[in-house]
């Protein structure tokens, strides 16, 4: 083999060990999801995720990798990559791909798809508990090409946003804030879920149901995050620095873990408890927010936008409440306010030489004094929010004069698992048996054991009544 | 004392317990998550293509022990809270005598207590 | 009207409402998950290395309010279908009169409901 | 027989039950898990920045078929077992006339198998 | 370092890492068989993975490895690298694990064992609830030896089937139908659980405990499967293609989405409910089939596979029970008919190209309108399955005369957990506990807290009674 | 690319892979231990270790890395590398990490922190459902520190112990001996669970909650220990070994494997049952032991050193438990006893020639005859645990004064969840709600539909009383 083979080889092994890690953060969200809502909607919050990364990565076969990277597009949308063929993923820096130049254009297709599919999730955080299951499928495949068409503009090189230098290392705008805008919009068309608020509007707790699976949802996250950022340096060398991952894994770490500290720290200090679920929230602000910088940012920054983000995640679940907006997760504040947190914080943050290296924008006002950066983050946070809030918006808006997009009073009371699926997803735990938990005696078993022992037993006594 | 029984709908709990507060003043209740079989039928589940059924419903039985004299009143203000106006499964109120009734914590009759 | 108790095994459950629907045609009967403690020993458990037993065993408290003219039948019936030939632990039956028998649905009394 | 039945707090159960086998060699007890709501505020949680009370607290019904001439010493003996010394929530008991006390497994009244 | 040592670290790198992911599938099963099963026999079921790992770990590594690709054998069985010694392991394209050209035959070892034991957890879907705790220990070992000498038959080039050109990417022969046929023999002599059929032979549903085990181990399957067919490559290069493997990845991933999309379709259809545990056994099933079919085929006939593999799912599901096999997980229909299925269509829709880049076997019915591939697919298939099952059913039908395998009524009635292991799976939800759950007042704790407070207390009236 | 960056972009991917798996082991832990504990904990105990891996990144980045891998220290404490920049970071082999000659600097403090964070959450084991929420906070910072040092002493050139040619592949004694002499201190400044040990001093079974949950954890951590062990190979090559990683991988499965069927079986031998939690005990321990050894034994030694461990976790549970210390994760005896089996086990089996090739130490006691590699090995037992152990005890005995370490009776009665957090980990199963689980009925939800349907009812009977 020769180097420039090896090369691609290494980095190939990379970018796709990388796009594995971040496909299992749909386990991330499904148990970070299932754990913050109700019991009686368990199975259908968790399972959802499996449908996401479905259709997520069937539509961005057919459509959505041509959309966002094929070649021969204009600034807004890509022109050519639809439904590729095995020659076409095989080939390497060739056309319509050409923009992976050293990773086959299969090895793009893997690694973007999976971002694909995480920002679809992040759209049902806030419509969780209440949204019709067709809702899944339509939007979400609305969504993957609103998501498709963004991702051109920031990430490949004939996109405007990208030719303004936008710096969005691994898409806490293309990503994030995106699927927190549609989550916005969809919490906005749905309403608060029954009893969410009163009839002041004052807000009531509906606690999630478990919060060990909130925490193995935000350790797969952290865990898959790991592919999420490092992965995007889409290779093993990046400008003249070989294994620049591993720097970008280390930024993003720290600011995790600063994540949870500001969290904590600000939840004992504002709510007088340590909240665990707000901790918990604020790792993945944390990673939402470096999620832009990663490449682009020192250390302290990183830790800096990390103790932010946490602060931001338990404030802005409070503000979106107060607000009078339903939104289970917080999905709207953990990746939406963080999102814009992360992609404004690397204009100010980002290190000359880092950028430089990137190639892409230029160092932040931190360094420069110049608001340029800072100001085509600005741009391009402004140009997403409106595009793809009210693509979601328009969309979602014509399902619901169109079929509703908001189950019954009674399917969301009863609990979606066994109104729309027919079973709960604890089934032991609904079922009325009273053998008790898991025992043959469910009223489905009737007929079984019905011998028995007669034996004379005394008449019944006078004084009876 | 009388001790008032009702099987009522879970969901219905809270809404019987404050009709009686409100009709009665009477405050004191012990509720027990129960499952009922009655004239009304059970629910239909479905797994992996199977239809079932189970002939019990969730209910709850709430206790009541109250003085003789709103006896009457708490018996009518459960029934009329407890109804729902749906088909069916709202349920049963009964009245039982009960004896030596002693309110644990002071050791005292219930009726003295509740007469502080 | 009277009220039958019974406290039964937790798998007896079934078997006992069938028997009394079907020697005496009553319909309706409130199940409440119990655990009890007699003359019969609780489980043993072993959990990393320590054996303990639990003095308490899962039971099943049932409540039937039946016509005083059929309660007879319903002691016998529960007693005879829950008994389960095994050493210990079916549990026992008593019978109570109750008052004001209220079907909620209705605001009747359950004597008049059930006569329809 | 007499029926005592008690509302007590969780964790003081078999301490009453033990204080009523002591002092009345009686044997026999079910046990339901209940919520309670009386003089007693309940519970504040906190949940992502919102307080709630829950109205309701954890609390235990205990139900003792006993015989005629005990049930007295019974009552006592619960009351003192399920006093916490706290300052509210102990419960209450009560005693109500049962009859036809059947012993399932072996077919006989209650009594006589005591007796025995 | 020299290129040739470049690149076998390379693709020793890559194995591992893949052989790291399929090794995590146990989780999957665990939690997708938990989850399926009930309460109180949740602990048994998880735990026994991490048993059937154990089991295959050593077997293969004292005789399994050697049996499966020594060198020095014929057709049916390898002749040597039994009990291998280090240095053995750490030699690269040496006898006796010459066929490893690439990799040290220590990441051989690794890559292989965790092959086998996926297939060896295949087996107890089927007998869930019901099977004795010797007969893991027994037949694993049996099994572990059974699977070694097909492996051979199909993977190694000394095996008749290799020589023949059948075409098992990554084993959906040799790893899931066979699972499926001892799952299949167990099932049949083990008999339904208690219930599952009743008088009239009329099957009754008895639902899992936890549809959120159920999708976390879809998930951590779908992950692993990552490494299972990418990794079957066995290195960075596959005959002339770098990266070969990122391809291998796509069509896994576009038929796992498809065979989500087809299970819950076709469960809308005929059951008129979007089944989750369908769903999501409608992925297994796809994955399972795309899994000889992933280095050889189209991403379109991905997709088609995938979705039949779904339809198969729902209705091969249907078809077991109705011929009253009790089947728990669904192994049988979702490992076996969805394998048979992967197995024939790559027979169909192998693209020569690929076909002949691999140096296995030719293109499939679709392109060449032979019948050539297509028949050697089946040959296969019937070869094993003659093999597999009857000597897995030979070998439980011995242990069923000897001991039995299956545990006493009362043990299955109880639950297995606290039957078999003294304590259950969910201690809390069955130990009787008045104080409720989680509190000190168990029944071991007795003589806690006795102190109490007397105070007169009023004598009892007379009208008692 | 040259060869040379090729073989640092190789060894990099590789490193990172690994610390990433590591970094996952904080599921595994926070599983296990929420599984071996009671429900009202769970949520707290699960949390804790997203807290744990928080503080360990922060506090390694600051110093920690410094202190164990920094230029210019002496044999006690590195003397450099304080709060690195990203040039700092970014160099390959350079000061003050010069020792990292293969990977950036950066890699080298992903790989070595969630080491750190590995052996901080080991401390909390012992020390579960009764610690102070501060305590994890200023504990977690010292413990860093002190795990630090001592790493230096081992597995930095300057280090004393290094110097006299101590083997700790990966740690048995670095990090899992270490953990467990903290956690131990910890145990016995906080005495035993309420309930754990009745008036005469006879131990009590505290059940965990979900063996399932323990299964997950256990599963997690096999799947971690992949780059735990073999990823202390810091590269693709070692000495003239490629893939020697790989090699690693294979000693560290049979040696799982081993402790599972060690531990079961005499779980089933001395206790009469196959108890779960043994079984899965066994594991780790069998994990822990061979981490020391990994690379330097054969095959067969790793599968004594396995089966001795599992039998250590069994019996090793027990003990701890006899001499009246509470430790419901059993750490002690799976971390530190196994841990000192596998590091003395190291100066037995090792390989002289798998020696030389690591270049540390020489061949143990079963080859050469010589005491030699034993005597090492025992000499940095005794000065890691009188140093680690007396560091722990001596600090939390210091916040024990000052503020106490434990919480209250009726804290630890009511649970953490409640009592710290306020909220339960799983609300649905604590707070009372007569509607039965997961429905609006919840007590804050009072006022909503009070509508009712008033009817004449009959007058009050005067039969009644
Ligand atoms: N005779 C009875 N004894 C005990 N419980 C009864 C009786 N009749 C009704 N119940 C309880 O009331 C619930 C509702 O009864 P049901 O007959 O379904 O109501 P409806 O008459 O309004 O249809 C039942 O599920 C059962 O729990
Ligand atoms: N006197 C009693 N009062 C209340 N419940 C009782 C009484 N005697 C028995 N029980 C209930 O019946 C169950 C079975 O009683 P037990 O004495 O074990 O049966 P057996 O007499 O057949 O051995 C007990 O667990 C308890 O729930
Ligand atoms: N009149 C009553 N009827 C039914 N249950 C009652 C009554 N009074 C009290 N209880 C039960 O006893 C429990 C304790 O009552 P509470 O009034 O809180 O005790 P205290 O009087 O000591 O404050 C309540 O939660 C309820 O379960």
């Amino acid at each position: 083999m020769t180097t420039k083979e090896l090369a691609i080889a290494a980095s190939t092994v990379w970018v796709i060990v990388a796009a594995i890690l971040v496909m299992f953060m749909q386990a991330g969200f499904a148990f970070l999801e299932a754990g913050l809502t109700r019991m009686k909607n368990a199975g259908h919050i968790a399972a959802k995720n499996v449908l996401v990364l479905g259709i997520a990565s069937l539509v961005y076969y057919l459509v959505g990798y041509g959309i966002a990277f094929g070649d021969g597009g204009n600034g807004l949308v890509g022109g050519s990559g639809f439904v590729p063929s095995s020659e076409t993923l095989l080939a390497i820096g060739a056309s319509p791909f050409s923009w992976f130049g050293s990773i086959p254009a299969g090895a793009g297709y893997m690694f973007q798809v999976v971002f694909a599919a995480v920002s679809l999730a992040i759209v049902w955080g806030a419509m969780a508990e209440r949204t019709k299951l067709y809702v899944y499928f339509l939007f979400g495949v609305v969504f993957t090409l609103v998501y498709s068409v963004v991702s051109h503009w920031i990430w490949h090189p004939d996109g405007w946003l990208f030719a303004l230098g936008m710096q969005d290392f691994a898409g806490s705008t293309v990503v994030h804030y995106q699927g927190a805008l549609a989550a916005l919009a969809g919490a906005l068309l749905l309403g608060p879920r029954i009893g969410k608020f009163d009839e002041q509007g004052k807000p009531n707790a509906i606690p999630g149901h478990n919060m060990a699976y909130v925490t193995l949802g935000v350790l797969i996250l952290w865990f898959g995050w790991f592919g999420f950022n490092p992965g995007s340096t889409l290779g093993v060398v990046t400008g003249d620095r070989v294994g620049y991952f591993a720097y970008v894994a280390l930024t993003t770490n720290v600011a995790a873990a600063a994540g949870a500290i500001g969290a904590v720290t600000v939840s004992w200090l504002v709510l007088h408890k340590p909240d665990l679920s707000m901790m918990l929230n604020g790792v993945i602000a944390a990673l939402v927010a470096v999620t832009a910088a990663a490449g682009f940012v020192a250390p302290w920054a990183a830790i800096v936008i990390g103790l932010v983000a946490g602060a931001i995640a338990v404030t802005g679940v409070l503000l979106v409440e107060r607000i009078r907006i339903d939104d289970p997760i917080g999905a709207v504040a953990v990746h939406g306010m963080a999102g814009v947190w992360g992609t404004l914080a690397t204009g100010i943050f980002a290190v000359p030489a880092l950028a430089e290296n990137l190639a892409t924008g230029q160092g932040g006002l931190w360094y420069t004094g110049s608001f340029h950066q800072l100001g085509t983050q600005a741009l391009g946070l402004l140009a997403v929010g409106i595009f793809t809030f009210s693509a979601s918006f328009g969309a979602l808006w014509a399902m619901k004069l169109a079929w509703g997009i908001r189950v019954e009073p009674e399917v969301e009371t009863a609990g979606l698992d066994v109104s729309e699926h027919g079973m709960w997803g604890y089934p032991e735990f609904y079922i009325p048996v009273p053998g008790g938990y898991g025992t043959e005696s469910h009223g489905h078993l009737l007929g079984n054991g019905h011998h028995h022992h007669p034996m004379p037993s005394p008449a019944l006594s006078e004084e009876a009544a | 004392m009388i001790k008032v029984e009702a099987v009522v709908l879970r969901e219905r709990v809270e809404t019987v317990i404050d009709a009686v507060e409100e009709q009665t003043g009477h405050v004191g209740v012990t509720v027990v998550e129960a499952i009922g079989h009655g004239r009304q039928r059970g629910i239909t589940h479905e797994y992996r293509g199977r239809i079932f059924e189970s002939r019990f419903l969730p209910k709850a039985l709430l206790t009541f022990v109250v003085a003789d004299e709103i006896a009457g009143t708490v018996v009518d203000a459960v029934a009329d809270a407890a109804r729902s106006g749906g088909e069916s499964g709202d349920g049963i109120v009964w009245t039982t005598p009960v004896y030596n009734v002693t309110h644990t914590r002071t050791g005292l009759r219930l009726e003295a207590v509740e007469r502080v």
